[in-house]
């Protein structure tokens, strides 16, 4: 399938979903307070965009995520590595990853309050939390893939198992990693807007949580939409720098 | 009729597997592969084990090249059946060259690259390792895909490159694992030239899976034929042909004959009742 | 219109979130109570956030909500289509301005750090007494969160000042001697008040069961008066605490009978409060507009009420 | 690695995150608001198990997670396998889940109980938005990496492309799809506290909620070590599951 | 010096290529693999494609499974190159049954399931469907693994299940792409013997890909020669040998010249210039 008849696809599902919501916001079957019409949601956020809470929301927020999902992968991938190369790490790390992961983020909230204070480190926190647990067991999932071949060679090289893991395991689970940031990417979000509950003035999160309060349900459409927008602009941005990357996959018949 | 498996070199040996027993799963499931196995390797012979499909053969290179486990009756921590140069081996090393079965170049780099990765674990210099693989690329006649990755490559290129790399780094011990076993009669015969030439500069000491009896005859110092049912050293034979060896020799009288007794050999290990 | 003595069939769905001034809704049930009024069956569900409570009220999953004051007029201020039939309590001390020793007024606020939770009661009360000694919110640094983490934020120092209800004021108070009430919302009585809220339609269709659960309340309460420490157990443990936790608690909630209801809701609350309540909401940014007491409470409720 | 070995490295850990938990309450670093002694959380387990609180909570959590899970999982899995499988659904679906996942839960939790209430149906729901998004497009990528040869093969075998959906793809991906659920699962628990934030009386996340409004750090502690408890049995089930299931991957060399 | 690549044989045609040109790539990184491809294959006719490493043999069966798409310059919908009793070839299928060189089994499936596999895409019923796996698992010689993981299994047994799972179905047509090339030579001898059984009773036409110019010469009625740079039929050899054939006649003077000169001609065909 060609390229443009893949985006003409994709664009018209787009398409027929924001002509659903124009008939159902004219015909009125739906509360505006739940279902606002598109207008009025391009109205506000065209308002906020003018005023520049927009552009603030979302620099606080990238600016956020970016900082706590970085912070995560940059642990998460070496620890993954390392548990998905040996299992005496394994035997270490895994289980209590398993522990930890299934405690619910949001009640880790008021924990994250006391142990960093009410800044952007605590927000940080949060989405670290959220990403970072699920991070090792992907990355530790893709590691286990690599072909047991690649490592027999790395050993008949007579390579150190730091090198192994650096120069094969790494470079071998990396197509496998990108996806598991990609995915994780996604989450980070959600998090944010957890972490945004407490003590933020500004951000994406905190704008709509704000919005519930005060009914403004243009302003929650917009920025979910924006959210969503935004998402899909990474996604797609980073399955293209996949397919640069990784072009050697690609190539195989 | 049978040799001593280890018939005895007179310089001490490079290579000396003794005992060696190897088998798959546990308990019930377990399934004895290889039983007492006993191989000696001179420095610089060549040996050929030839044997029927699913004798062994792989598994036992396999662990003389320290990729998989023996079993280990005696239970002894730092007891090994195998041994080069008189130190037991426990893990794979730069030492020993392989060349698999099934071709195993990394994916994400090029021809050129893959060898180059062998040399820089081998501690060459950048310089050096990018004219070294380029020699060695044009040795397998692949100056025309240095550069291509290995999913663009050809069944039998990708082994060509597997063979350069395994022959860039020079060990002094060469595991070849049906190396030849995807490329064409006049490839193969520029390969097994390459070979013999590299062997014979750089006195590597070689074992070498082939079924291809033939090759294992011109090639070979010693041919060792294993049966099934467990894999066992059934017959070793001599080759005292001359060498140089040209590919006129593989009409002579002599040749014929040894590869005919080979190929009984095998077809008799073959048959033999397992157990 | 004629009001039913004899409530309509059906279950009447109640909401509420786990505030103490709302203790009479859960006596009634534990007692017997609304049975005894007619209703046969009531069924109260809690909620942690105000916006879920508006979801299921426009949704047409709640019949009536007991919420804040100033909820309710947001509620109407958004078009929600419902009414204010009865006064339910007032905060005097529950809800407060909770800081440290070295913050003696609220003139101290000043370039603080002030933790709260926006839209809610605390953002009212927080407004109110700004205003009242001369300062606006710009005057402070606003830290937004759930009341709930707004007392353990102040425990923990990571604020000096922190504004919530009961029972985190209580708790908050109980682990650390040196906090205490900065400013309580007793110094205007009302203007934290908790009122019923029903929905247009069920007040159309089912007249008879809000009557009904009005009664009911009315008769928790003299049931809680009578045995108080029994009532505040029930209570207790419908918010999940235990009694021990909200000793102090109870002493900063006034709950109103519906004798009182008929005085003040169609009097002062309609006349001063509602207005009060209105003002500090839209200094808060918590209403756009300001909503008429005229349209927003419904007297004839209380009124019917023997 | 031998098993007990493993089992005694993973044990170590807990117990040695046990023991600072224990020293640093007994020292009285923290205050026990905060963190609250081993003993006092023991016996606030002890206490809510003997009065039947935790047995509920726990079944109510269970049968939300289950249903929801479930039912997310049913429905992805068939649509991962589509968008995986053909490009045409791939370009009507995954720009669409990737747009819609990077949406937070947390802001549909109005949405939910507008469109199904406030009874199960809502928390089904919460955790089903949570859960059947990310698991597409987790199935997709797996579905993706099934070997081309393969597919050739059931294509030289005749096969319609439903067959061999079914009898290549599905097996093949199967140990893939494992490996997601069993991820997924771990955020579903998540979802639940959320979910449980509304219009619940029981429940392990309703609890959680509770006993923060009181600081009743005891009951905070214990509930989420329980989550954890109960994630990581149901993962290490899961593994051996898959150790069984999928033999024939772990025989190979 | 050549034949002409599409020697009509006096029945039509079961296989018929015409003008196949194929590349990979796109823009400056397109490179031409096959160039103007002729080739009839005619019911019940074995032919043998030989030819230097990478010249595109793979590629050629791969197309003519329907696997690989092939150039069209001319664009129209409905134009094949590709032609099986006539009707153009788009896609893979039940008729041609395919041995590919890197043996493909599902790895969840045991050897026996693995050749059930294919004979319920064919349509058989349970009952005979057992009978037919284990009758075919026998015949390579698998009987006690069949209850084996392909991952239990050496290189040159699962090559051996999958040369069972093709011929188990009996399309009209097989492809095979280097089926014995794992196999040790007893084995092999096997399989080739097996193979010719299968070909006479069942009147299959097969395209075999090789690199055993001995194995080309002993199994085929046409020997096509390719050359590389890009890939093309060089030469044709009609090998006149009679039929029945056995282990014998290799060493006949009539099949030594013949494979003399087939290898010839690769090597001519491999040492052509490009382009
Ligand atoms: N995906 C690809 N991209 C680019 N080039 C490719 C790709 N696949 C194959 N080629 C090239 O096509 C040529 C023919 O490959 P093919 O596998 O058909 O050779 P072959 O004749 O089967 O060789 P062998 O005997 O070694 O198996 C080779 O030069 C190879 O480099
Ligand atoms: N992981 C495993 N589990 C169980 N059995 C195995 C495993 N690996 C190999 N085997 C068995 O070990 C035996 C020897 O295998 P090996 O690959 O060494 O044979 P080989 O002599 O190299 O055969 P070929 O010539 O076909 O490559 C075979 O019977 C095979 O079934
Ligand atoms: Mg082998
Ligand atoms: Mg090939």
């Amino acid at each position: 399938m060609s390229r443009a008849r893949f985006l003409g696809i994709a664009c018209a599902v787009f398409a027929a979903i924001a002509l659903a919501w124009l008939v159902a916001a004219a015909a009125g079957v739906v509360r505006p307070i739940f279902l606002p019409s598109p207008a009025s949601v391009v109205a506000q956020l065209a308002k906020l965009a003018a005023d520049g809470t927009l552009w603030t929301d979302m620099g606080v927020s990238v600016y956020r995520i970016l900082i706590g999902f970085l912070l995560a992968s940059a642990m998460a991938i070496p620890l993954g590595l390392l548990v998905g190369s040996y299992l005496t790490w394994e035997a270490a790390v895994e289980p209590l990853v398993d522990f930890v992961r299934y405690m619910p983020v949001v009640a880790f909230v008021p924990l994250s309050i006391l142990w960093v204070g009410t800044g952007d480190a605590q927000k940080f926190l949060i989405i670290w939390i959220g990403t970072f647990f699920q991070q090792v067991l992907l990355v530790m999932d893709v590691v286990k893939r690599v072909p047991p071949d690649f490592i027999g060679l790395g050993r008949t090289l007579g390579l150190s198992d730091r090198k192994i893991i650096t120069r094969i395991i790494l470079p071998s689970a990396m197509p496998g990693i990108w996806d598991t940031l990609r995915i994780t990417l996604g989450w980070a979000w959600t998090w944010l807007v957890v972490a945004e509950l407490v003590a933020a003035t500004s951000g994406l999160g905190y704008r709509i949580v704000v919005a519930q309060r005060f009914f403004q349900t243009n302003t929650i459409f917009g920025y979910i939409l924006l959210l969503g927008v935004l998402g899909l602009v990474t996604d797609q941005a980073m399955k293209a720098a996949a397919t640069h990357l990784f072009r050697y996959t690609t190539r195989g018949r | 009729m049978t040799a001593p498996a280890s018939a005895s070199p007179a310089s001490p040996p490079k290579l000396e597997i003794r005992h060696l027993n190897k088998s798959f799963g546990t308990g019930a499931q377990q399934i004895e592969i290889l039983r007492d196995i006993n191989l000696d390797l001179a420095a610089n012979e060549f040996v050929s084990v030839v044997g029927t499909s699913g004798c062994g053969k792989s598994t036992l290179l396999s662990i003389v090249a320290g990729l998989e486990t023996f079993d280990d009756p005696s239970g002894g921590r730092d007891y090994s059946p195998v041994r080069i140069d008189g130190a037991p081996v426990f893990d794979a090393g730069l030492d020993r060259g392989v060349v698999f079965q099934s071709y195993t170049l990394l994916p994400w780099l090029t021809a050129q690259q893959n060898v180059e990765f062998a040399l820089q674990a081998a501690g060459m210099e950048a310089a050096e390792r990018r004219r070294v693989a380029e020699e060695h690329i044009a040795l397998v006649k692949l100056e025309r895909f240095a550069n291509a990755y290995p999913s663009e490559l050809s069944g039998g290129m990708k082994q060509r490159v597997a063979i350069a790399r395994a022959l860039s780094y020079r060990p002094k011990m060469l595991l070849m694992d049906e190396p030849f076993g995807a490329l064409d009669a006049l490839t193969r015969q520029q390969m097994q030239e390459l070979l013999m030439q590299v062997w014979e500069q750089h006195r590597l000491t070689v074992l070498f899976v082939t079924h291809d009896v033939e090759e294992a005859v011109y090639l070979s110092d010693r041919i060792v034929v294993m049966g099934i049912g467990p894999g066992r050293v059934r017959e070793t034979f001599r080759v005292d042909l001359p060498r140089p060896r040209t590919s006129e020799i593989v009409e002579t009288e002599e040749f014929l004959a040894l590869q005919h007794k080979v190929l009984k050999a095998i077809r008799e290990a073959a048959q033999r009742l397992p157990g | 219109a004629e009001i039913p003595a004899k409530p309509e069939a059906g279950t009447l769905v109640v909401g509420v979130q786990p505030w103490l001034g709302y203790g009479p809704l859960h006596i009634a049930a534990e007692k017997g109570l609304y049975k005894k009024a007619g209703l046969s069956k009531v069924k109260i569900e809690n909620f942690v956030e105000q916006k879920d409570i508006n979801a299921a009220v426009a949704s047409g999953a709640l019949d009536v909500a007991a919420v804040p004051t100033n909820a309710a007029l947001s509620m109407k201020a958004a078009g929600l289509p419902i009414k204010i039939v009865a006064l339910l309590d007032v905060s005097t001390t529950a809800d407060a301005i909770l800081s440290g020793p070295d913050i003696t007024s609220i003139k101290d606020l000043k370039g603080k750090k002030v933790a709260y939770e926006q839209g809610a009661t605390s953002d009212v009360l927080l407004q109110y007494a700004l205003l009242a000694n001369g300062l606006s919110i710009k005057d402070i640094e606003p830290v937004p969160m759930p009341a709930a983490n707004a007392g353990g934020a102040l425990i923990a120092g990571q604020v000096p000042v922190a504004v919530t209800y009961e029972p985190y004021l209580s708790t908050a108070m109980q682990q650390d001697s040196k906090l205490k009430l900065l400013y309580t919302a007793g110094v205007n009585p009302g203007l934290i008040s908790d009122v019923l809220v029903v929905r247009e339609d069920v007040l159309k269709k089912r007249p008879g069961q809000i009557l009904a659960l009005i009664k009911a309340w009315d008769a928790a309460l003299k049931d809680y008066n009578a045995d108080v420490a029994g009532g505040r157990a029930i209570i207790a443990k419908a918010v999940g605490a235990s009694v021990d936790e909200l000793k102090t608690a109870f002493d900063g909630v006034v709950f109103y009978s519906m004798v009182q209801n008929k005085d003040l809701l169609p009097g002062s609350f309609s006349g001063k409060t509602l207005g009060d309540v209105a003002d500090a909401s839209q200094k808060a940014g918590l209403l756009e507009k300001p909503v008429a007491a005229g349209d927003v409470v419904v007297v004839d409720f209380v009124k019917a009420v023997p």
